[in-house]
């Protein structure tokens, strides 16, 4: 199972800025175990971010986004108290949301 | 202790495709929805650009990339691009010498600034492209990244 | 691991006792017996490996004390060294630099994770500047740029370059015989490289046609 | 002593070891700054905060054969008091008699409060590999460092066996052995030494034995993972061609208390984010 995401939101005048953590491996599908075998690809593909139901971020990563990625972005019209949602969707299906409120 | 200021919830929800151990590795791969395969599987940046729909991308001061000169590691790179052109729709990271170019595309959004950061792998020294996407025409701006070997090597 | 014991005893012996004579507790058989209860042998590397050479006492002991080795236990100890020092019987001191650049990148070789057997590199960028086109080297050498150029040599097969092609094998050799106790590894004496792998990295450091000396 | 052979010194040779000389300070002095740029940008995003989460969650979750929590660990402060405990180890414990580092005390609270065998705990064990998850000891230390954020470092040398373990790490700092003849001293014994582009501390004197001190833990992105104090030293005999360290032994908690009685003022950082 996946951890949850480190979400920090913060207001300043009418720009809220947010940086994410994620937990996940980033596996390029390149890198080779210790016996020699080959590691499949497990990257995330699709992330995305949501402020009141609308959508504020929405990205498609590669195999070279590094492992426990981060993500910095801001947006207009967020305020102290709204919640931030992020999600992300792996290529092997797994995927997470996780809530972060506006500081 | 910034750890606190992060709110922790939201379930995790497993994908229909996990608890298949037994199926071979590439059956467990269903790429995500809207996710531009073409794109992030093509091994050149002219031939990415072309899966992504666009014309040839062309050099523009208004596309403002930040990258260190020297990365100490090329695990992780952070790289943040600025567009100042007006209608921006898309913001692009490319790794030019990277097995597969393309790092991660991000959608302007109405309300969201044509600004990102993230932090991106690295083979070796590449040039860096910011891109920026306004209509069907791609703009970027460029860098070299050295990635260096470190430590005591082995 | 090879060890050069026995060779300069007496020197070696004059040191241990001065040094001994100042040591404040805990006594070294407690640092050994508190090394041998800490490390586990692993693959290559055998807990033979904590056992000191006479040198690596006499080096230990000094830099401990803070106090560097007198010159006349130096100079012996150098003399002994240096008098040891085998040279290629066929005459020839370069071989391809190339190679000697592979080696001077690695930093592979006789750490417990690394196999038996595979060749091992020197690592020298690690710690010294060798050519212009590597800007990741250390400073615990000094720089090696230009290293044929700087000291003349433009055929390093002829008489003219010979003391300094020699002096160059006997360093790379073993390091304490020019300067005892400096932080160099002895890569002949020790094993290290083979006699075939420092004929790379002389060619390296004195092949006019290497990118050190062009 | 045979000296290097010293060639004519005519003017132009000199003029040209000038050049060369310059042409070294530039490119290092551009090339530390570049590097410190690289680093300052890695600041802001610490994967070690993930571990430091995880940790918190397993610190206060029943676990182990006798299904407890770590919440009646005594790290040094008295039950559950974790707020700047980290920044007085290694210390003299009389429950057990012996000095303990960070993961020495965590491993004992694993084994006698929550049931875990002693001969769990190794590096094998808890090191993580590559693509490994971090192991519980990885992510439990993160989050006592986190919890330790700006506590002055004050390793104390009051008991016996305390000044003990400093004198004796101080010996094994300075013991060359193996194949490259190689102690901590010789990367660690000077000032402004590097390897390749990395500084590297010299940890016998106090202000960067107390940055070194205090920025481990720390989230290496060259190796993916958050590693420990005794990971530290683990891999640096590794690289010193020594046999391998044990996890926990005697050793490695003489070098931590004379790395730390070093740093003693310093003010601690960790988990912190490294090459």
């Amino acid at each position: 199972m996946s951890d949850p995401m480190r979400i920090r939101a913060q207001a300043q005048g009418d720009k809220t800025t947010v940086r994410i953590l994620v937990s996940h491996e980033m596996e390029t599908g390149l890198r080779r175990d210790t016996a020699g075998k080959l590691v499949p690809a497990q990257f995330i593909q699709s992330i995305s971010a949501t402020h009141n139901g609308n959508t504020v971020m929405n990205a498609q990563w590669g195999t070279s986004v590094s492992k426990n990625p981060f993500v910095q972005f801001s947006f207009k019209g967020g305020k102290a108290g709204d919640k931030v949602a992020v999600t992300w969707v792996d290529n092997r299906g797994d995927k997470r949301t996780d809530e972060a409120v506006i500081a | 202790m910034e750890r606190r200021v992060f709110i922790q919830g939201g379930a995790a929800v497993l994908g229909a495709g996990m608890g298949a151990g037994l199926l071979p590795q590439d059956a467990l791969a269903q790429n995500a929805p809207g996710w531009t395969k073409a794109a992030f599987e093509s091994k050149t940046m002219a031939e990415a650009i072309k899966a992504l729909g666009a014309a040839p991308a062309t050099e523009s001061k208004d596309v403002l990339l930040q990258a260190p000169e020297i990365a100490e590691n090329g695990n992780v790179v952070r790289l943040s691009a600025v567009s100042n052109l007006p209608g921006t729709t898309q913001i692009g990271f490319v790794v030019e010498k990277n097995p597969f170019p393309l790092s991660a595309l991000f959608d302007v959004p109405a309300g969201t600034d044509p600004s990102f950061a993230v932090n991106v792998k690295m083979g070796q020294t590449s040039n860096v492209y910011a891109l920026a996407r306004v209509g069907d025409k791609l703009f970027y701006s460029v860098k070299e990244v050295k990635v260096t070997l470190g430590g005591c090597g082995g | 691991m090879r060890k050069s014991t026995g060779t300069f005893a007496k020197a070696a012996c004059a040191a241990t006792v001065f040094i001994a004579g100042c040591a404040s507790a805990p006594s070294a058989p407690d640092v050994l017996a508190t090394l041998k209860a800490s490390f586990s042998e692993r693959g290559i590397a055998k807990l033979d490996r904590l056992d000191q050479t006479d040198l690596q006492r006499i080096c230990s002991e000094a830099a401990a004390s803070g106090r560097p080795l007198d010159e006349k236990t130096r100079e012996s100890l150098q003399k002994a060294i240096y008098d040891k020092i085998p040279y290629p019987a066929d005459g020839k001191y370069l071989g391809d630099w190339r190679e000697g650049e592979k080696i001077a990148q690695s930093g592979r070789g006789l750490q417990f994770s690394d196999v038996a057997g595979a060749p091992n590199g020197a690592n020298c960028y690690a710690c010294h500047q060798i050519t212009p086109q590597e800007i990741s080297y250390g400073n615990q050498g000094p720089s090696l740029l230009k290293y044929g150029v700087l000291r003349g040599v433009k055929d390093p097969a002829s008489p003219a370059s010979e003391a300094v092609v020699k002096y160059t094998w006997g360093r790379i050799w073993n390091t304490h015989a020019f300067n005892a106790c400096n932080g160099m590894p002895r890569f002949g004496d020790a094993g290290i490289l083979t006699p075939a792998q420092i004929k790379d990295v002389m060619a390296l450091l004195l092949d006019p046609q290497s990118p050190v000396n062009r | 002593m045979k000296p290097e052979p010293v060639i004519a010194a005519v003017k132009w040779a000199w003029l040209a070891l000038l050049f060369v000389a310059c042409g070294v300070v530039a490119q290092t002095k551009s090339s530390a700054d570049a590097i410190a740029d690289y680093r300052a940008s890695l600041q802001d995003g610490n994967p070690a905060d993930l571990n430091a989460a995880r940790g918190e969650q397993l610190w206060k979750t029943p676990r182990g054969p006798k299904n407890a929590t770590l919440q009646a660990c005594d790290m040094g402060l008295g039950p559950g008091k974790v707020t700047g405990a980290v920044a007085v180890l290694p210390r003299y414990f009389a429950d057990t008699g012996r000095v303990m580092d960070v993961e020495s005390r965590l491993v004992y609270c694993m084994v006698t409060l929550q049931g875990f065998r002693t001969e769990d705990f190794s590096a094998a064990t808890v090191f993580s590999g590559e693509g490994q998850k971090a192991s519980a000891v990885e992510d439990i230390v993160a989050y006592l460092y986190d919890e330790s954020r700006d506590a002055v470092i004050n390793i104390p040398q009051q008991h016996p066996l305390e000044k003990q373990a400093y004198a004796r790490g101080r010996q094994i700092f300075y013991y060359k052995g193996g194949t490259h003849d190689f102690s901590c001293a010789s990367c660690h014994g000077e000032d402004g030494r590097r390897i390749r582009l990395q500084d590297l501390p010299n940890l016998t004197k106090q202000k960067p034995a107390q940055e070194a001190f205090s920025q481990w833990p720390a989230y290496r992105v060259s190796q993916g993972a958050l590693r420990t104090m005794q990971w530290r030293l683990y891999d640096c005999f590794r690289q010193q061609r020594f046999p391998e360290l044990q996890y926990l032994s005697p050793a490695s908690v003489d070098l931590i208390t004379f790395l730390g009685v070093n740093a003693n003022g310093g003010k601690m950082a960790a988990p912190a984010i490294k090459r």
